[in-house]
């Protein structure tokens, strides 16, 4: 399908903001494949780069690791497969503690499992660039509020049954029932796609009628959004008992204590791929568990990880914990709308309070990224750059305070347990009294949404985020007056009006000056507090596998495992 | 003097606990024949077993003997290991006080005695036949039968019978009885001390008899040795010793043994009070207390069948029957500890609630209990004026703490001690004043001094006496001793399975006619009357042969028949109607009531006096 | 080591010693001795932890993570950069606040509960029993379980279920050797004379169990001191950041190959404190009733 | 006897019912909302309240309990609101795992805590008592997962001769170490029962009449002392078995062992109703047959027992 003229346009923009310095050659490539350019229109626009250096460009998902020690394990971020193929890899995580269910499940477990076995329109790249898996082409039309899709061709379900566009307008009709309780598709495609948006057109095309122009539209409909999986049409929502999918896994056998066994989908249309033979999850009811069954060789790599749990592997040459910068965060909310953070100066003088790079060196090994109190994650590619970085400024508390003496409840659960002590003392440090009240996760997100959920409605909270390739995702529902996730109550016009811009503008030059507007808005403002970004990370076995790589949303790529 | 089997000179015994004090047994020397019984007689603690177990080498390990014993040339105290193993087996056997806890209960009886024969050797077949043949040696009713019982299965007598076949299994050359008779009932009693009378002639082994009865030496030992505190005191045959003894200490525990033949009203020491025979106030019509028809079973055992009685106000009445009687249970009815299933107390004319917890003030007041163990009576944890202060302020008690304390001879430094500490009959006189302290009309004393040293069980009576006449305070004394009953009391009640089987005045009941029943305790207690019966016939009551008949334990089994309980066992039984008929009442002269079918009318009954 | 070698090697005592030099050899014995000195040691850093640990207990040290024990920190760092010693000190306070005080309550309820069953006994008796069964054969931490996730685990709420725990089992005890005392004559001599319920169990029984009560208070504190460390373990006990001693042993156990000193003195903290505990209960036990 | 045995049951199925009550109200009080923790925090307050509807959690409690009994009594126990697995299956299965684990702890202790409290209680007073009894307390005292954390480094990381976890695909190479860490905190709990009542019953008059018999003193052991001591410690087996299976939580999360504990503190967490009900009660009935049997074991050791009328 050849660029259509939209595409054109959009792509000389970007050219004019590569020549200006303004994107980076990654977040470039990033916008392209958004659009679904064409690959000799990106070429030409890549071009204007000039005489960049050709090693960055071999593998497009490279993120540069500037210079951080990098002490044994070796910590490598390229993907370089080049084993043997075959073999059952056999990966640890932390027990579902509900069944696995592609459509409602949102448990990193669960998660991992039907990603093997089913597949999205389109693949999320590691950094963020989107890749066709059931669509080949996308391309926006009607200034980005219409996105027509093509379906790949000869692709089979595991059941026999032909992939085509029913299965996708069975599976989105699915999502986008009103009552259907997807957790995820509800905060992706609130407000932008509903149940009627989607229909086949004569030329077997997916056409996607919008409710505004959203210019990040294929992020949505990206493995971005777990639960968009594409399942079969007459799928009887019991996952477990027939999982059928397109994906290069077959799921043989699953328990809920135990684990799951998958094995290569023979019939997989990637020709060749997946390498590896089969897969073997096993559960674990906690993370320390988890780690000692890879210190003893019982699992060979992880769903998800905890850095500071995996300090025992440092002195061990066998394992090597591969990186990713990634936009998920933990968020440390302050209401403003009641003392004694009704006072910018008193939740500035907080945010200063915090030694961010202590944080990030005994929390996370030094791994993340430091944040700057606004949701404009480094990694995004519209993030400012410029803003002032905050750090640790006991006399500009001082001078905040004047005098006044803060105390305040800080609310959490018990993935979060270690930032909360290591806030409580630094904060005790800077003169501001923090009691800390622990509860259970059930307790923390229970209650009703609209009125009295712990996580939505205490003093001060701690939220835990998995990263989101679109940082509108973030912003709109978190600090956008209203936002179903706005716990801090923070409500400005200004933010308001440039976070929907930004959404509708499909003008990359105006999104960057949005973005900048809503940037110093929330640092000025600071209604929460991000002290860093997560670096996701993935311990595996170097000694016995490679190619396996961390992912900003923890998603597990086997296709190119291979035994070391 | 033949060549003595067993000699013992210069024994010493020391706990390693007490080593600094006196050593429990302090250079003991006496020599044992070949057939011949010695007894060691002395208070508790004097250290008679103690010489026993020494010389059975049964002591505790932290026990140290010194001396020479040699039993038939062989020097016992330097046997070890397999030799004193092997000279346990063959030569030494011992019969202990609790027959209950010297069987293994989890075992049956027969092979525990087979177990003897075992280790002599014999193949199971020839030791259980042993078994059988040894058990009807000592007349163990069906033996087969009991041989498969478990110990908790059989009677105190069964027990003690028990043990004493696995003592004799061996012929032993020595045979040590450690009271083998205390706490069974009289007639049980009766029968052990015949079976040992019996079997000793057989055996020509040296026999150590230990007791604190005086009565039991005279009747079981040839010879006696009397001991205080560890050290022999004097020694010599039976009779020379009780008849003529030489040390002041044996005269003195001669004096203070139960004054067997005597009752209160000829008892030299109670001479300075003026004891009528008949109770000031003669007769009244209203009794200070009567029961009428209660009765009342735990599970299948009847207690009380049907019981009526009164007792006069500043009367002592007697109530004496074997364990198992129901006479505690009737003093407990009275008291109102025990509310019976059928029947009615009443205090003076008015009807008193059975349970004491609902009845006034007022008729709590009136009847109070003196316990039978000393140990239990007090709460430990208390003061003695506390005890006494807390009763006379609860029962409204006029006389003060100090006389109280004075009533029961108690000294004034005592009354600040606590109860833990004082001995046993200290225990009981203290009792006895918390009973009074509220001028209590009856007093309900069961079994006050069986569980007391025989040195201190005749203080204790004679004080019941004192009180009993200065404070014109009722008593019902309930004790199995008919001795001592006869003793204290006026009128005497003999209950048996759960029935009065005769009540009268005590020398009425003392004389012939007896119900049968009461022929067979005054015959065990030593009374030894012969009885001519009605026929004329004499049957020697005493006759052992004519009491052997196996004594099952009254009331415990005995299903309610409809006729006498005691027909089984009644010597004098009608055939056709003792067992089917229930014997009727009768009022014979001088006030004698008694329940039996015999025809007691005859007048000539009273010159044939004991 | 066959049970014959072990038998004959020694020509058994006829019967055991005697009751009284049992009991005087037993004081003298080294093993309380040492417990006492455990304790009173666990008991004085309790109290006043601040003035003998040498670093704040949550203060990241600048020497940095996981610093083996040496001079500068007797029992190393912790992930955090924290000093053990100081930890495993004021890891005391926790446990010594709330065992004793869970057991003191667990004791007085479960014993006037005790008197009340032994004494009344009848229907009071058997509702009451089945209701202490029903509890007693539920899991022992599944109390545990519910009223933290209720309450939150602050320190009153896990007196209340330690206490909520340990009741049925002391009221147990209080009602069988209720049941013995009130057979014995001294309290029928007492109902003869018209005393009311309370008399008899405040005067005449209490103070005859009371060795009973004491008996079990200790053996109920080794205990209380145990279920602490365990739920602690499993994240329901202490409070986020606390240097209570289960605390620290879950949430360092994954360093223990690299960093085995952050698990072990916490670990050998709660060892040493129970057991000291229990050699104590166990000599008071066979001091009260031989 | 039978009058015995209808009592009995019927006290045990009325404390089961107190059980299942004060289990239903507890759960129920507890904050948390198990629609909320199916459907995950971002799905939206409408689809949370839907699921309650489904699940039948917006009915009066009474009525809810009232028809989880009808179904529980009925056999069918209802499917777990978090696992959509039927419950039988998912607690049977755990309970089995947990029957398996204090199976084999039971097979080891019994008879190693038996013959140590013999010996120490035969030779009570000596060294070797001394030294099993402060032993034994040393063990249990160390709480089981302190033994299990040091066991576990050192066979299973350090050696790794033993595998790190209990998963069942090791079978029972897997169960050596949660085993031996419960072996030593049970082992010395009895071992002191029987050593108290072995000194005891060695002070019964019926043990000196036996050794007066002169019969050898391993023959005196076995036919006397053994027997009469083994009453007293059948209880305390009876107390081991209850922790066992209930009280593991913390070995079974070590060891990552699913047992009936762990389901248990999972479905009180998550507030999982129909599965929280049916592990208590069979955990319940599980250690009330425990009672049973070691009434049973009391009877068949101590004839006084079995023969008069029970106690």
């Amino acid at each position: 399908m050849p660029d259509n003229d939209l595409q054109r346009q959009w792509a000389s923009e970007l050219a004019d903001l590569a020549r200006s310095g303004v994107f980076t050659r990654r977040e470039v490539l990033r916008k392209a494949s958004a659009y679904g350019l064409s690959i000799p229109l990106i070429g030409t626009v890549l071009a204007s780069f000039g005489t960049q250096t050709a090693a960055s460009d071999a593998n497009p998902g490279a993120s540069t690791v500037d210079g951080r020690s990098t002490s044994s394990p070796t910590r490598s971020s390229s993907p370089m497969s080049s084993g043997a193929p075959g073999g059952i890899l056999s990966i640890g995580a932390l027990t579902p503690s509900t069944a696995v269910d592609p459509v409602v499940g949102f448990d990193a477990a669960s998660i991992a499992i039907f990603q093997l076995t089913n597949e999205y329109l389109i693949g999320l790249n590691r950094d963020f660039t989107l890749r066709p898996q059931l669509a080949t082409e996308w391309e926006p039309g009607d200034n980005g509020q219409r996105w027509m899709v093509t379906l790949r061709e000869g692709v089979t379900f595991t059941d026999g049954t032909p992939f085509d566009a029913e299965a996708v307008t069975s599976s989105f009709a699915r999502l986008l029932d009103p009552e259907s309780p997807s957790s995820s598709a509800q905060s992706a495609f609130a407000g932008i796609l509903e149940a009627d948006g989607v229909s086949v057109d004569d030329t077997g095309n997916i056409v996607f009628e919008l409710v505004r122009p959203y210019a990040d539209f294929p992020y949505l409909i990206s493995s971005n959004t777990y639960n968009a999986v594409i399942l079969p049409t007459e799928y009887a929502g019991s996952y477990i008992d027939n999982p059928v999918g397109t994906g290069p896994f077959l799921l043989d056998s699953y328990s809920a204590a135990e684990g799951a066994t998958l094995s290569r989908n023979e019939s997989y249309w990637e020709a060749g791929k997946p390498l590896l033979d089969g897969v073997e999850f096993k559960f674990y009811q906690d993370p320390q568990a988890q780690v000692i069954a890879l210190q003893s060789g019982e699992i060979d790599t992880q769903v998800t990880s905890q850095i500071g749990l995996l300090a025992s592997l440092e002195g061990n040459g066998d394992y090597t914990i591969d990186e990713i910068e990634s936009t998920g965060l933990n968020v440390l909310t302050m209401r403003v709308d009641t003392p004694p953070f009704d006072r910018k100066e008193v939740r500035q003088a907080v945010a200063f309070a915090l030694d961010r790079v202590a944080i990030n060196e005994t929390l996370y090994n030094g791994v993340d990224t430091i944040g700057n109190d606004h949701l404009l994650a480094p990694a995004y590619p519209a993030s400012p750059t410029d803003l002032p970085q905050r750090e640790l400024d006991l006399a500009r508390v001082e001078e905040l305070l004047a005098g006044e003496e803060v105390r305040f409840t800080l609310t959490f659960d018990p993935p979060t347990r270690d930032y909360a002590v290591v806030l409580q003392e630094q904060l005790r440090q800077a003169g501001i009294e923090v009691e800390l009240a622990q509860v259970t996760s059930d307790e923390f997100y229970a209650g009703d949404q609209e009125s009295d959920t712990p996580w939505l409605f205490t003093q001060s909270n701690i939220v835990g985020w998995a990263g989101r390739a679109v940082p509108t995702q973030f912003i709109n529902p978190m600090v956008k007056s209203g936002g179903i996730w706005n716990g801090s109550k923070y409500s400005n016009p200004v933010v308001d009006t440039a976070a929907e811009t930004y959404d509708t503008s499909t003008d990359d030059e105006e999104k960057q000056a949005q973005a900048r507007i809503i940037a110093e808005a929330m640092h000025d403002d600071t209604p929460i507090i991000i002290t860093t970004w997560s670096t996701v990370i993935r311990p595996f076995n170097s000694a016995r596998w490679t190619g396996i790589t961390a992912h900003p949303s923890s998603y597990i790529e086997l296709n190119d495992v291979t035994q070391a | 003097m033949t060549v003595p089997l067993l000699h013992v000179e210069g024994l010493v015994v020391r706990y390693r606990a007490a080593s600094p004090g006196p050593p429990a047994v302090d250079g003991v020397t006496f020599d044992v024949a070949a057939g011949e019984t010695l007894g060691l007689v002395g208070e508790s603690g004097c250290g008679k077993s103690t010489i026993a177990f020494a010389i059975a080498r049964a002591l505790p390990s932290d026990a140290s003997v010194s001396g020479t014993v040699d039993l038939d040339g062989t020097d016992v105290t330097a046997l070890s290991g397999a030799g004193l193993r092997r000279w346990w087996r063959d030569d030494v056997a011992v019969v202990y006080q609790e027959p209950q806890s010297a069987l293994n209960p989890t075992m049956r009886i027969g092979r525990q005695v087979a177990e003897v024969f075992a280790a002599q050797g014999l193949d199971d077949t020839q030791a259980n036949r042993r078994t059988i043949e040894l058990l009807d040696s000592v007349s163990m009713p069906d033996p087969a039968l009991i041989a498969r019982r478990y110990p908790h299965e059989l009677s105190g007598g069964q027990q003690q019978r028990a043990v004493i076949a696995m003592a004799l299994a061996i012929r032993p050359k020595l045979l040590v009885l450690d009271e083998p008779t205390t706490g069974l009932d009289a007639t049980v009693e009766r029968g052990i001390l015949d079976l040992i009378n019996q079997l000793r002639h057989e055996l020509s082994s040296a026999i150590l008899f230990i007791t604190h009865d005086f009565e039991l030496i005279e009747r079981m030992c040839d010879r006696v040795a009397v001991l205080r505190r560890g050290t022999l005191v004097e020694q010599g045959a039976v009779d020379e010793v009780i008849g003529a003894p030489r040390s002041d200490y044996t005269r003195e525990l001669l004096d203070c043994a139960i004054p067997r033949h005597r009752t209160k009203g000829n008892d030299p020491s109670l001479n300075h009070l003026d004891l009528q025979r008949t109770p000031m106030t003669a007769h009244p019509e209203i009794p200070l207390l009567s029961v009428v028809d209660v009765a009342h079973r735990y599970g299948q055992v009847v207690a009380l069948d049907g019981v009526t009685c009164h007792i006069g106000r500043g009367e002592v009445v007697g109530l004496v029957g074997e364990s198992g009687s129901g006479k505690t249970t009737l003093g407990r009815v009275i008291t109102g500890l025990t509310v019976p299933d059928r029947g009615v107390v009443r205090l003076g004319p008015a009807t008193i609630p059975a349970n004491v917890r609902r009845r006034t003030q007022e008729s709590r007041r009136a009847i109070q209990m003196v316990f039978q163990s000393p140990d239990t009576t007090l709460n430990p944890r208390h003061r003695v004026r506390e005890v006494l202060q807390r009763a006379r302020h609860k029962l409204g008690g006029t006389s003060s703490v100090d006389d109280l304390a004075a009533s029961v001879r108690l000294a004034r430094e005592q009354l600040d001690q606590l109860t833990a500490t004082l001995s046993g009959g200290q225990k009981q006189r203290v009792s006895i004043a918390r009973a009074i302290a509220g001028e209590a009309a009856l007093v309900v004393c069961d079994e006050p001094v069986s569980a007391l040293d025989v040195s201190v069980q005749a203080t204790i009576l004679r004080l019941l006496v004192e009180l009993q006449h200065h404070r014109q305070v009722s008593l019902l004394f309930v004790s199995h001793d008919l001795s001592v009953v006869s003793y204290l009391s006026d009128r005497i009640m003999v209950m048996y399975a759960g029935t009065i089987v005769e009540e009268g005045p005590t020398e009425v009941v003392l004389a012939p006619p007896h119900h049968p029943y009461t022929a067979e305790l005054l015959a065990a207690s030593g009374h030894l009357p012969i009885v001519t019966n009605q026929d004329g016939s004499t049957a020697a009551a005493a006759a052992p042969d004519a009491t052997v008949t196996q004594p099952t334990v009254a009331g415990a089994s005995a299903q309610p028949t409809r006729g006498c309980p005691f027909f089984e066992r009644c010597p004098l039984r009608i055939e056709g109607t003792c067992e089917s008929v229930p014997p009727p009442i009768r009022d014979l002269a001088g006030g004698l009531r008694v329940r039996c079918h015999l025809p007691f009318e005859p007048s000539d009954q009273h010159e044939t006096a004991a | 080591m066959s049970l014959e070698s072990a038998l004959v090697g020694q020509d058994v005592a006829v019967a055991s010693t005697s009751p009284v030099t049992r009991r005087r050899r037993r004081w003298t014995r080294p093993t309380l001795l040492g417990s006492s000195v455990v304790i009173v040691i666990w008991i004085a850093a309790a109290i006043r932890w601040e003035w003998i640990a040498p670093f704040g207990p949550s203060e990241a040290q600048s020497g940095g993570r996981f610093v083996g024990p040496g001079t500068e920190h007797l029992f190393g760092t912790d992930g955090f950069g924290r000093d053990v010693l100081s930890r495993v000190l004021a890891g005391s306070r926790p446990v010594l606040t709330v065992a004793p005080l869970a057991v003191l309550l667990a004791t007085i309820g479960g014993t006037v509960l005790g008197l009340i069953l032994g004494y009344f006994g009848g229907l009071v008796d058997g509702v009451a029993m089945r209701l202490l069964e029903a509890i007693a054969i539920l899991p022992p931490l599944f109390p545990a379980i519910l009223v933290v996730a209720l309450l939150g685990s602050s320190d009153t709420v896990l007196i209340l279920v330690l206490a909520f725990s340990f009741t049925p089992i002391v009221a147990w005890t209080v009602r069988a050797a209720t049941l013995v005392e009130r057979e014995k004559p001294f309290v029928e001599a007492a109902h003869l004379r018209g005393e009311g319920a309370g008399y008899i169990l405040g005067r005449e029984i209490l103070p005859n169990i009371a060795g009973a009560v004491v008996v079990e208070a200790t053996v109920r504190l080794a205990d209380a001191v145990f279920a602490l460390a365990t739920l602690a373990f499993i994240g329901l006990g202490a409070q986020p950041g606390s240097p209570d001693w289960g605390a620290q042993v879950a949430d360092n156990r994954v360093n223990l190959q690299n960093a085995w000193w952050t698990v072990l003195f916490p670990a050998g903290a709660v060892a040493s404190l129970v057991i000291a505990v229990s050699l104590v209960a166990d000599h008071i036990r066979e001091w009260k009733a031989p | 006897m039978i009058r015995w045995w209808t009592r009995r049951l019927g006290a045990v199925v009325i404390t089961l019912m107190l059980t299942s009550v004060v289990v239903f109200a507890l759960t129920n009080v507890i904050p948390g909302d198990v629609a909320r923790r199916i459907l995950g925090r971002e799905a939206s307050q409408a689809s949370v309240d839907a699921k309650r509807m489904e699940l039948g959690l917006d009915r009066p409690l009474v009525e809810q309990y009232g028809s989880w009994l009808v179904g529980f009594v009925r056999g069918d126990w209802g499917t777990s609101f978090t696992k959509q697995e039927p419950v039988r299956d998912l607690v049977l299965s755990h309970l089995g795992k947990s029957l398996v684990l204090a199976g084999i702890t039971f097979a080891i202790l019994l008879p190693v805590a038996l013959s140590l409290g013999l010996i120490a209680g035969l030779r009570s007073g000596t060294r070797t008592d001394r030294t099993i009894t402060v032993l034994g307390l040393c063990g249990t005292a160390t709480p089981e997962f302190v033994s299990g954390v040091a066991l576990l480094v050192l066979f299973s990381v350090r050696f790794s001769w033993l595998p790190p976890s209990a998963r069942s695909e090791y079978g029972l190479k897997g169960l050596v170490l949660p085993v031996t860490a419960l072996v030593i905190v049970c082992t010395g709990y009895v071992t002191r029962m029987v050593r108290a009542s072995v000194v005891s019953t060695m002070e019964r008059p019926y043990i000196r009449t036996a050794r007066l018999k002169g019969i050898s003193t391993v023959s005196l052991v076995r036919r006397h002392v053994l027997r009469n001591s083994m009453v007293v410690p059948v209880a305390a087996l009876g107390v081991q078995l209850r922790y066992l299976l209930g009280g593991l939580i913390a070995v079974e999360l070590l060891f990552n062992y699913a047992g009936i504990g762990s389901v248990l503190l999972e479905a009180a967490q998550q507030k999982d109703v129909p599965t929280l009900q049916a592990a208590t009660l069979i955990s319940g009935v599980t250690v009330m047959l425990t009672f049973v049997v070691s009434d049973l074991a009391y009877g068949a050791l101590d004839p006084r027992v079995s023969m008069s009328k029970p106690r």
